[in-house]
């Protein structure tokens, strides 16, 4: 209790916490659980975007693509990195991914159905993404702070991109594929606002990761700068967003918006949204269909080893 | 605005640019497949990585190619206009993507010879064609290293790795003949200096790839007989359903700007 | 000579045509990819027929949408120009070819709800959809017939088979709601008499489906909350691959005569 | 010895053989060969066209060619019972197709690379497969003669739907088209050539076939007659045959051609043709992903049969 006392002292003060350092195992199971999720979510996140990559309308647009999944890749690695000092091995998370035990962003339960999809995946769902992960870079957990930096880096990058690529289509692009991008927005604006997850009232982890340092700003709070955001960039863009009560609130200095369908987020959440069965499936596939090449790679390196001890 | 297929012209220089730049990015979308897919997170980079510098040496020769052609084409036309037959790549690049072993000893074989071409290339009388092999070379023998770690590994590992990567050489063995043809395009290749004639650099790919072979405990095969036709575009059923895929938004979406 | 895709018109009544013409394409397109790989010959024979039924079936229905719209289109106009959202056949349809398992329990679900489909149909307002649907309930209890025949083998054979029945349906099972959804346009069609509203055939459905899954050895599963919106044209992501192999050929020569 | 003469004497009469008959050891195995080859055939020439069935350009084709390849698994299976009526099992057939013991048309190693290819198919090589057929359906065996009767029946109306599709490109397409036509031609004609087999000088196995009447014309004749009716239906086409050295000989009354490339036939009989590995490989494939679905099948017919003699 003592120890918990200087913790909490040391959070108090913004100190950063080391993975050598002492920590309450709450503290350590919430980490483990919200950075593994995070890193599950960059890993199911290439699936939608890999929907697309072999068909690509232009090189330049196919070689950016690939690029910000290998940066998912990337993130995927350096936030399992972060965990593992948490005293936790990537097989054993990835294990809670296949078996469903862990959760990753609902988000990628949506399908990406045209190729504007993927410049809208970059405009609001990163967005959204960074939005929620800019104060993470503040986190008190000091390897999850770390890598936060770097992705959420990269992810702006991605999101400018993303956001480019419909700023061409709406400018310079056809009739076709203005609906395209119109199409898309349709279809990702709600579940980008869903995914600063529930409201306030009905999130009740917040408060405690609040005080922790894990988290620092709540749910509705990121929702409405999100939202303040992209009002303008919509604009900018052209297209309009689905939601005929968005509108600017002088008194409030915001907008106000229309009411999230939370039933939806709970079905999806809950395992019955488009495509939870089928990213997991796809994952999973991809795991143990790899078994093999991770037993022989295994095999050669205990060969190599006794090799070596014989000489 | 119409999506009619185009055609190149006939000139050696323009054809043997595309042969290599059609290689690169017929290879690149095979591995492309992959993404999300691959055995362990490490290789999904690998991979990507890979995929994204074949990527980038194919719309540098494609670009260079089209100013060769000077029919104002560039690179996307290139790549998302030109119907089956017009695709020079040899057939060993588009051959389906296979199981990790096929992608190993595929990708290991492929960079090999490329490291090798490329080599030559950096001499070529072509400056645009010697810088873009110049990048390229660094990108090629990387690729190489990590593709030889793999079939060590995956020759040497279980008997099931074993086992599968005798079926890939099985599967992969006849179209490598391709990679040393030689036909006109070569010879007026090597007269201009613009490149190696492909034949030139048969022993020594051979002697790479079959030491890497006999260290993974894996038989180098004897000649096979078969001479696939790919670089005078003739495919196998594989590339049209690859490219029915890749250019089917180009084609869908006339006068779009992307 | 411009292969822009085409657009229908809002008709509740040609979208109700295409609703279920578009089922039909689209699952015949499925089936087709078992063509020359079926476990046994005779399943190529029935499969390749099966097809070529639902093919017959498509073709009436696109035909006589294409009329009652009134652009002056014809049935390989809306089937080959036509893009991803203005396909209107629900999920199921466009789901993956799968294992044996899964495509005689699609084709045994599908068949089922086409069946008591095209029964209603035969008394429908529209002579011309009557006249479809007289000759298409034949087929369709053909079709039902023969999976359900399959449906008993496979479920009731051995523990593999058995397992791979269970795998199936849980994934078709989330996308039978859809067969069963109620809009505009059913109301529409219900009213003019042109053909019932598709919830009405729930009830029925299902009794069969899970009498068969029982006999079968098979436990009926509880209803789905998932709701997949195909037929409102929001597919999943396997038509827009499927439209792209099936439309090439249309797209990349404009102007062709076939 | 006795019983051979007066088999010989009822072949010499032109009577046909039925399966009850007596037969010499060395007919019934030469035809269970030549049939089951046959039937391979059928079922391996699924393949290349089925390449093409998902890409069909007009629904109208696409139905066209699915009947097509639906009359082939027919003819495979005609095929194989009357193969069966000689007392080898369609296991037992296919099990020699697998293991590579059996052979099948050489042809079917060729892709189809382009939709021109599946007409040029039903014009040369169903019409090759017919003048080599024709003359089977008076073969002494009754069985295979029935079957092939219905078989070339059949394929003449391939045959047919094949060149009319041709033709329907080269009068009303686009150039690209008609490119598309003469490509596919260029590509089919020498294998087409060569699925008469070796010349007669080198085709050790014709005379006795064709004295027991399991074959009643030679290669080369069947050959001969190929070209002369083929060339007339390429000018209504309006194609080029791919042979500088093909004329009429008006002394002759026949055309004359070039010579055929018999290193490139032997090399693909021998295994080493464009798609001999392919092919087999997906017909193997199917077989052995299929092998779960015929297990299922017998055990559910073995418990059938126990229920019923329970009742």
């Amino acid at each position: 209790a003592q120890r918990e006392a200087a913790f909490e002292a040391r959070i108090a003060a913004g100190d950063f916490i080391e993975p050598k350092d002492w920590m309450p195992e709450h503290y350590r199971k919430t980490l483990v659980r919200q950075i593994s999720q995070h890193a599950h979510s960059e890993i199911v996140g290439m699936l939608p975007e890999g929907n697309w990559v072999t068909r690509a309308p232009t090189l330049k647009r196919k070689a950016i693509l690939l690029a910000k999944i290998q940066d998912e890749a990337g993130h995927g690695l350096y936030l399992y990195s972060a965990a593992e000092t948490l005293g936790t091995s990537r097989d054993q998370m990835l294990d809670a991914l296949h078996t469903g035990k862990a959760k990753y962003s609902s988000i990628f339960n949506y399908p990406t159905l045209n190729w504007a999809d993927i410049g809208v995946i970059g405009w609001l769902v990163d967005g959204a993404a960074i939005m929620n992960q800019v104060p993470l870079c503040r986190c008190s957990y000091a390897p999850y702070a770390r890598a936060m930096i770097r992705v959420c880096r990269e992810e702006s990058f991605h999101q400018r991109q993303g956001y480019e690529s419909l700023l061409v289509m709406m400018r310079e692009g056809t009739a076709a594929q203005k609906a395209m991008v119109q199409d898309a927005v349709n279809r990702w604006w709600w579940p980008a606002l869903m995914m600063f997850g529930p409201e306030d009232k009905d999130s009740p982890n917040s408060e405690q990761s609040i005080r922790w340092g894990i988290k620092r700003v709540t749910n509705d709070q990121l929702r409405q700068k999100f939202v303040d955001a992209t009002v303008p960039q919509a604009e900018i863009l052209g297209i309009t967003l689905p939601d005929p009560d968005l509108k600017w609130n002088a008194e409030r200095e915001a907008h106000d918006f229309g009411k999230i369908d939370w039933s939806e987020f709970w079905r999806v959440v809950n395992g019955e949204g488009p495509l939870n069965r089928e990213r997991l499936g796809a994952r999973v596939k991809a795991w143990e269909d790899g078994a093999w090449v991770r037993d022989a790679a295994l095999a050669h390196a205990r060969k190599q080893a006794t090799k070596e001890q014989a000489a | 605005m119409s999506q009619q297929s185009i055609q190149v012209g006939e000139s050696p220089q323009v054809q043997y640019l595309l042969r290599l730049g059609d290689s690169c990015l017929v290879l690149a979308q095979r591995i492309c497949e992959w993404s999300g897919h691959a055995p362990i997170l490490e290789e999904d980079l690998a991979l990507s990585n890979m995929a994204l510098d074949l990527l980038g040496q194919a719309r540098a020769l494609l670009t260079h190619a089209a100013r060769l052609d000077g029919q104002g084409h560039d690179e996307d036309q290139l790549a998302f206009l030109r119907d089956e037959r017009q695709y020079l790549n040899p057939v060993l690049m588009e051959l389906p993507r296979g199981d990790f072993a096929f992608t190993v000893l595929r990708n290991f074989a492929v960079s090999t010879w490329l490291l090798l071409l490329w080599r030559r290339l950096e001499g070529s009388s072509d400056a645009e064609l010697a810088a873009i092999a110049g990048k390229a070379v660094k990108e090629a023998a990387y690729h190489q290293q990590h593709a030889a770690d793999w079939v060590l590994r995956l020759g040497d590992g279980t008997e099931e790795s074993s086992a599968r990567m005798r079926a890939a050489l099985g599967t992969l063995w006849p179209y490598c003949n391709e990679l040393f043809d030689s036909d006109a395009v070569d010879a007026a290749a090597a007269a201009q200096g613009l490149g190696p004639d492909w034949a030139s650099l048969k022993d020594e790919w051979r002697a790479q790839f079959c030491e890497v072979l006999a260290d993974a405990g894996l038989d180098c095969p004897k000649d096979s007989a078969y001479q696939s036709q790919g670089r005078r575009g003739i495919h196998s059923e594989h590339l049209g359903h690859m490219l029915a895929t890749m250019q089917y938004l180009q084609r869908a979406y006339p006068g779009g700007v992307w």
